[in-house]
């Protein structure tokens, strides 16, 4: 196992108890714990450099701007791409929407299709959900094979000229699967369409070459990767994003505004309206460097190995069954399972007694919950900074849960 | 772990795995449904009430044993009450599950003497995030009682 | 002069220096600086209680939910509302978006209007042109009176059943006038339509009773009033948010999600799509506890007496020419100028080698800029840490700038 | 002070306030328009190019003293001259404003040689934020040029 055990001590929450036990954080699919160099960075930001950017001719205004500037180069080299090719967002969600309003609600019409999978988050099925609704558009799914992966042998049958958005996620949250992507974006293209990436799971996960992926857009949160809240990224191919509009209106993101028209500015500022999060920015820009610095193959192969040594103890555990792929070259590290007739919420309140935290719920994928005829599951998820006696405990804490639900 | 043997009782792991009045009424009833978007608990009731009173009811739902269990141990309350003893009875329990919203009307030298099985909740309030849970069923009764009231 | 020095040793960087001189941050209009408790419950967050929230049955989930909430409680309280009538967004550019998208598309028709004012920065313009466009509705605006107020005297004129949208700011960032907030929202309702305060300026420098205000809908920015970048927040009436729809989908903001259709959360919550800035709010709560600490009111006392000193001593400067009203009781602390032949950027450039920090450009605010008349201003702008020795060595530099340029 | 005496130096506040072959032109010409959104700087030049020459210029424009100095500036360096050699101006000006490409092509000991009035644009290399004012005439130059080359 690659071990990178001595990381834990640049997360200052890692020492702290819960219900006087140590934590062990096992939610990193829903939000990740920050290292020490993140907040450091956005400390320094406001003691140092806070101002408003690109509007300045003063000093803090100059540094700020090249600290958000910068760390924009940062988070695109992190994918492999060019600053001119990411805009910063809220987040995922937002940048999905953005995509559904900037580009789905002008080049939809009544009796188009968009295909998703039906092992989406739920901000990869609403705004096309709402974009249908104004357009007249429909939205299409594909269901899952035996072994919880995308089922693409009946692509044929969805596939038409219709299609004008193909959008699905790069790693379900849920099940942990990876999704077909090289035959996904493929599709997409043959049929005119755009191919949109969910990567929130992806890109932290993985080693992304954003360009070699074939598809056309691709959205990532900075929450789910060492970096701080209220900040995601957009990535669109050049010609993808001067074809798409502006989501958003206000300052920054004109060119001219008069009183009846306005022009936008050059990509990648027209998506960014308003005051940007510029801290965030930064905290973001510190982010990709430590996990730069770690190694982002280093990462890959510890989760790796952490989910083969979870998928093992768990399946040692009577009544326990595992929702997602048991190939680890075929998922990531979030692990959902359920225990016998114990609700997941049950048992995550059971764990979080031994400073366990694990997620109950449905995910916000409900389509794939009720695809999986189940209401629920609970989700133990893995980052750099989880180390196998963590595994230990919870495997332990589940048998302690069977016995105070009497199961035998 | 002196919480979680307090949270789950006997009683509400029983409740749990046999819950009372599951199904739906035929005929002439009022139906709610409840439900928590964040962990996804559902429960569907039907309600006949006559001349004030419940006379049947049934209950259909799925989520964690506290709001299962909570939902069908309200069925063994109120049924064959009258909807005057229900408000009163939900004034209770509310109180009972409120953290620092009044007294605990709960009389603690004579379990079940004022609430019934419905004591056996008591332990949420120390799982303060599990509150809802043992809500629902009393939401759901609410919106039930208000469709007969009009 | 109401004296809040004592407050400066709480902003870590009005202790830093510029050009080897001591910070003079004359740029609040633009973006404030933070107080040091604002960061310290930010990193709290992070090092203690960093989580999802909403979603989760574990300790740090629900702690995570708690900061989250009552920050929520804690801004609502600040403008003398409830929190479940605040949505927390990205800023105001993003509520006001919001409002367009999730009020404006569903309600305006062709030949519908949306009445504006000419001082409104492009947060409250570029949102609305892009609904016309897509709705067919127009815009129309109210031009200004000779002290730089809106002029109302024409209102009949522009006035009638057409207009469903009357949006407009409480307080410009430019010439720092205060707008007729009573005389619009008025007029906004006797002809059923929505009223929409462009609050950004108004709420950090003022004592906002919103339900008193008439207003159907606000929006404002925590960067703007000592708290951190990456969130704002939108409020509305109770019934406005109800007939609002949300502009964005996503986790969260849903009750029950089915392949092809969804059902929202209750309000605030379906304006809320994704994993919202948590950090953010946490810090936006440590903000207007600060500012409520210190007493809106004696804010207000120490902005007036400044910004009166400030227009006194600027009157001493030959060739200087303010864009904004001279009374301060119809104006906050922003002070536009021009001077002379010396264009603001460059004014901006040689005041900056004197450490001190004033904006210089259209503000984001291109029409009033034409309609003045002027390519750009520069801008002095105060908080409650100005103290007027600032004003002295702004007058000081201006001097200075006269000097380079060959003004006599 | 240094810096703002190299910045604003007597030739830029010349040019800024005597700016060289103000107006339009009547007749065949091309037309570009540059602006810089952060700013509010604006750029409009009128270009006739014959047989690879340009022959007549005309700018329009308002902005800091820096964008407006080096219009003017550009104006007095492009009249007269052959597209190719503006072509070498411009990269030798662009690489002056550059803060580190390239070596700066300004002959120090005989200022003036290599750019003539334009070499006293150099200080703004210490102000950054200010480069892109000195820039803008140029780019709506590079715009004007590839229309006469298409
Ligand atoms: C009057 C006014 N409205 C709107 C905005 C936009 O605010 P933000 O950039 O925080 O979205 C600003 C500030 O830039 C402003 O001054
Ligand atoms: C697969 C997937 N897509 C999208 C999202 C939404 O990301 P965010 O909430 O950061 O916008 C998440 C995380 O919640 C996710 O796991």
């Amino acid at each position: 196992m690659s071990d990178l055990r001595a990381l834990r001590a640049d997360f200052p929450i890692l020492s702290r108890e819960v219900n006087g036990k140590p934590l062990v954080y096992l939610d990193s699919a829903a939000t990740t714990q920050k290292p020490q160099s993140v907040l450091d960075a956005m400390n320094s930001y406001y003691e140092n450099s806070n101002a408003n950017v690109h509007r300045g001719a003063h000093t803090l205004a100059v540094e700020a701007t090249d600290l958000y500037e910068s760390a924009r180069t940062k988070v695109a080299a992190f994918i492999g791409t060019s600053p001119s090719q990411l805009a910063f967002t809220r987040g995922t969600t937002t940048a999905i929407n953005h995509i559904a309003y900037g580009w789905g609600l002008h080049h939809l019409s009544e009796g188009d299709k968009i295909l998703l999978t039906i092992m989406e988050h739920h901000a990869n099925i609403v705004p096309w959900q709402l974009v249908a609704k104004y357009t007249g558009a429909e939205l299409v799914y594909l269901d899952l094979d035996d072994d919880f992966g995308v089922d693409t042998s009946e692509l044929d049958k969805v596939l038409d000229e219709r299609v004008k958005i193909v959008s699905f996620s790069g790693m379900s949250n849920v099940t942990g699967a990876l999704g077909p992507i090289d035959v996904l974006s493929k599709a997409a293209a043959s049929v005119g369409a755009i191919s949109v990436l969910d990567a929130a799971q992806l890109v932290p996960h993985t080693n992304v070459d954003v360009e070699a992926l074939g598809v056309d857009f691709l959205a990532f949160s900075s929450h789910k990767m060492l970096g701080p809240t209220g900040i995601g990224a957009l990535w669109g191919r050049a010609d993808r994003l001067e074809e798409m509009e502006p989501a958003e209106g206000g300052g920054e993101m004109i060119n001219v505004v008069e009183r009846h028209a306005s022009t936008w500015a050059p990509v990648p500022h027209k998506f960014e309206a308003g005051t940007p999060p510029i801290a965030e920015a930064v905290g973001f820009g510190a982010a990709v460097d430590y996990l730069s610095a770690v190694g982002m193959d280093n990462v890959v192969a510890h989760e790796r190995s952490i989910t083969a040594y979870a998928l093992d103890r768990l399946s040692e555990v009577p009544d326990l069954t595992i929702y997602g792929p048991k190939d680890v070259s075929k998922r990531g590290g979030a692990v959902s399972f359920e225990l016998g007739d114990i609700h997941p919420h049950d048992i995550a309140t059971i764990l979080d007694q031994d400073g366990i935290a694990v997620r109950a719920g449905h995910h916000c994928a409900r389509p794939l919950m009720k695809y999986l005829e189940i209401p629920a599951t609970a989700r133990a998820s893995f980052y750099l900074y989880n180390v196998p006696e963590e595994v230990d405990l919870l495997v332990e804490s589940l048998h302690k849960a069977r016995g105070i639900f009497g199961l035998v | 772990m002196a919480g979680l043997d307090e949270l789950y009782r006997e009683v509400i792991l029983d409740h749990y795995r046999n819950p009372r009045r599951k199904g739906t009424l035929s005929g002439d009833h009022v139906h709610a449904e409840g439900n928590n978007p964040s962990c996804g608990d559902e429960f569907f009731l039907d309600l006949l009430v006559e001349d004030g009173v419940v006379v049947d009811a049934a209950m259909l739902g799925q989520g964690c044993s506290i709001s299962q269990a909570s939902g069908s141990m309200m069925m063994d309350a109120i049924v064959g009450q009258s909807v005057d003893d229900i408000q009163d009875l939900a004034g209770k329990f509310r109180i009972m599950m409120t953290i620092d919203e009044g007294e605990n009307p709960v009389d603690e030298e004579r379990p079940g003497s004022v609430l019934g099985d419905l004591e056996a909740l008591q332990g949420v309030r120390k799982f303060p995030v599990r509150i809802k849970c043992a809500d629902l069923a009393w939401t759901t009764l609410a919106q039930a009682l208000d469709q007969t009231a009009s």
